[in-house]
């Protein structure tokens, strides 16, 4: 039980590779930028690691759907290690965001339209992962997880709505926009590196979390058949 | 704090959090294998 | 079985409708999520005394800092009209003359802008610096922070 | 149909509101604690005015929001302490009506500590808000229900939990910031002498959440409350 499948393997290998290459390309290739200067490089492990969240929360939400539809409970497995890989990768763009955000806008943190909103998802599924710890049985731990991940990721937009009619600083979206990115090429590739890194290492966390959570069904499987031998 | 500073907390902190997260998964798959291993030993040796 | 089915369609046409509804009510409104100087001098009575924001480009050597009284007071145009703007208080580091900002508050019956807050602002543009700076890219960017607000 | 929902909706709200008179064990925890919150606000702010009118909004909801977070958590206790959720879930009918008795009940409960808390919220800090209490009202309510809807659903979810008293809130807040920051605004806009048009924007936002709110949160109680 102690190394993960092949496929694991291979994940974390092609993960490691590619965040190598990016971290060298980001880092020491690829010129400054024209106003930032050189902390513009924080930008390659920041972009990368929100998307990879979002993405960790979508999976969250499609598999709680499923989970309330099919009940199986491997459904739940993904889900919560999801949840879990994604906080992570929250924390990471919450923590390299504010380094960032020292020197070029003079704070640590402001509460402006999408550092709020990231705090809030942030919260959320810090929330959701809490109350699966609470919660007495497995079964009542993942219908409430279902329920509040997708009430958290509808709760998203509402979010979005609410907070940009407040107010917004943070410079709007540089990859997704109409017109195509306003990133110089030479500074998109290691950003792509860094990104298929990210990804593959979250495909590969997950593979090795959802093997944690299997591992514990069959021990509370045991024990209960156990229980009811003996 | 200079410019570089800035970029190598930025990259160390991320790196702390990524293979920390790495170290806690594998420690937990660890702890569970070995819970579940030795669970299945028992419960075969009472079975026979 | 069906009418389940049938509740949970109905569900989600009411939510998307009521998404729908207020983001198209939103983008109504975010069409003034802040004025620029030469609509504010135009329109001076109409909007005293409301809570409003104005966008533009800070004026240089407008800035004026009294660290006795935390007073700041300074200009900001579009090219066309200017808003003298004071502010109590500090201004964030990206603030700057010549570049652009966004402030908070209430258009006086004294003809000044009184702000609670100001908003400094960067592009979402990164290139290295082959380009150095020059008065027309900062043109541009204050054109592409002005499009953000107002179509 | 709806008819009959309405019904038994009545019923169940009808049967908390008369275990509440019974015993006033909650509108009275409620009122003391609505009350005590201004009393504390004034040694935390001191005597200042000026900072007063600033912060009078956000103030008024952290009121609303706390009084209304203290009813939450009780609103199953009754089922809780009794071990009768599984009777509750025997009563014949649709989940919803379950909720939205629970809902009615809480929206009501809250709605009467906000009425104690706007008027002593005026004359305790000398805020000129008699013109202005129509549209507040209003505001109020919109937010009382956004945000009870929600809190109904998470209290249901709760009161199973081990810590539920730091698992409502913690929940509750991050999932209710939209109803929370559109009232507060709103309420902003208001005080400052704003009419009803100049928060129309975000009365259309709240009346939004509210909608989406409560057509989502009563589906969802299904599948808390299933055993």
């Amino acid at each position: 039980m102690g190394r993960g499948s092949l496929v694991a393997r291979i994940l974390g290998g092609a993960a490691g590779l590619l965040l190598a290459t990016g971290l060298y390309l980001g880092l020491v290739v690829v010129p400054p930028d024209a106003v930032q200067g050189d902390v513009q490089r924080i930008m390659y492990v920041h972009v990368p690691s929100i998307v990879t969240a979002y993405i960790a929360f979508f999976v969250v939400f499609c598999t709680s759907i499923l989970y309330l539809w099919k009940r199986d409970l491997r459904l739940d497995a993904v889900a919560v290690s999801s949840a879990e890989i994604g906080v992570v990768f929250t924390g990471i763009t919450l923590a390299t965001g504010m380094i960032w955000g020292k020197p070029t806008w003079g704070v640590w943190w402001t509460w402006d339209a999408r550092l709020t909103l990231t705090a809030i998802l942030f919260t959320i599924y810090v929330g959701y992962l809490m109350l699966r710890a609470f919660a007495e049985e497995p079964l009542a731990a993942a219908r409430y997880g279902a329920v509040l991940a997708i009430l958290g990721f509808l709760d998203i937009p509402l979010n979005h709505l609410a907070v940009y009619w407040w107010r917004t600083l943070h410079q709007p979206s540089s990859i997704l926009r109409p017109g195509g990115p306003s990133v110089a090429s030479a500074m998109l590739l290691p950003l792509a590196m860094n990104f298929a890194g990210l990804i593959l290492l979250f495909a590969y966390f997950l593979v090795e979390r959802v093997r944690l959570e299997r591992i514990r069904h069959r021990t509370a499987e045991v024990r209960l058949t156990r229980g009811r031998r003996g | 704090m200079g410019n570089w500073g800035f970029v190598g907390l930025a990259y160390g902190l991320a790196l702390v959090a990524l293979v920390g997260y790495l170290v806690f998964l594998k420690g937990r798959l660890r702890g569970a294998g070995e819970g579940l291993a030795a669970l299945e030993r028992e419960s075969g040796r009472r079975t026979r | 079985m069906k009418k389940r089915k049938l509740k949970y369609l109905l569900a989600g046409g009411i939510v998307v409708a009521a998404l729908a509804g207020m983001i198209y009510s939103g983008v109504q409104e975010s069409m003034v999520y802040f004025y620029t100087p030469s609509e504010l001098v135009q329109k001076k009575d109409a909007v005293q005394g409301k809570s409003l924001r104005v966008g533009g480009m800070v004026v240089e050597r407008s800035i004026r800092w009294d660290p006795q009284t935390l007073l700041l007071t300074f200009q900001l145009t579009d090219g066309q009209g200017t808003v003298f703007v004071r502010h109590k208080g500090t201004a964030p580091d990206l603030f700057k003359e010549g570049a652009g900002a966004v402030v908070e508050g209430t258009w006086t019956s004294e003809g000044f802008f009184r702000s609670s807050n100001i908003m400094a602002k960067h592009s979402e543009e990164y290139k290295p610096p082959a380009h150095p700076e020059t008065l027309e890219s900062k043109k541009e960017l204050f054109k592409s922070i002005l499009k953000e607000g107002k179509p | 149909m709806l008819g009959e929902l309405l019904r038994r909706t009545w019923a169940m709200t009808w049967k908390d509101v008369t275990v509440e008179l019974r015993a006033r064990e909650r509108i009275n925890a409620m009122l003391f604690f609505a009350a005590l919150v201004l009393f504390i606000f004034n040694f935390a702010l001191g005597p200042d005015r000026e900072t007063l009118r600033e912060v009078a909004p956000g103030l008024l909801w952290l009121a609303f929001l706390f009084t209304g977070m203290l009813g939450l958590g009780r609103s199953f206790q009754a089922e809780r302490e009794n071990e009768c959720f599984e009777e509750l879930l025997l009563t014949p009918g649709d989940r919803e009506s379950i909720f939205f008795g629970k809902l009615a009940g809480n929206i009501l409960f809250m709605v009467t500590a906000e009425a104690l808390i706007l008027p002593l919220f005026g004359i305790l800090y000398n805020l000129d808000i008699w013109g202005l209490l129509p549209s507040l009202a209003l505001v109020a309510f919109l937010g009382t229900v956004g945000f009870s809807a929600i809190g109904t659903l998470l209290a249901a979810m709760t009161a199973h939990l081990r810590a539920r008293e730091v698992m409502l809130p913690l929940l509750l807040f991050p999932l209710t910031v939209p109803v929370i920051l559109g009232s507060v605004r709103a309420t902003e806009a208001i005080l400052a002498g704003g009419g009803l048009t100049e928060v129309s924007h975000w009365l259309k936002l709240l009346g939004g959440f509210d909608v989406i709110f409560l057509v989502v949160c009563p589906l969802a109680f299904e599948f808390v409350l299933e055993e």
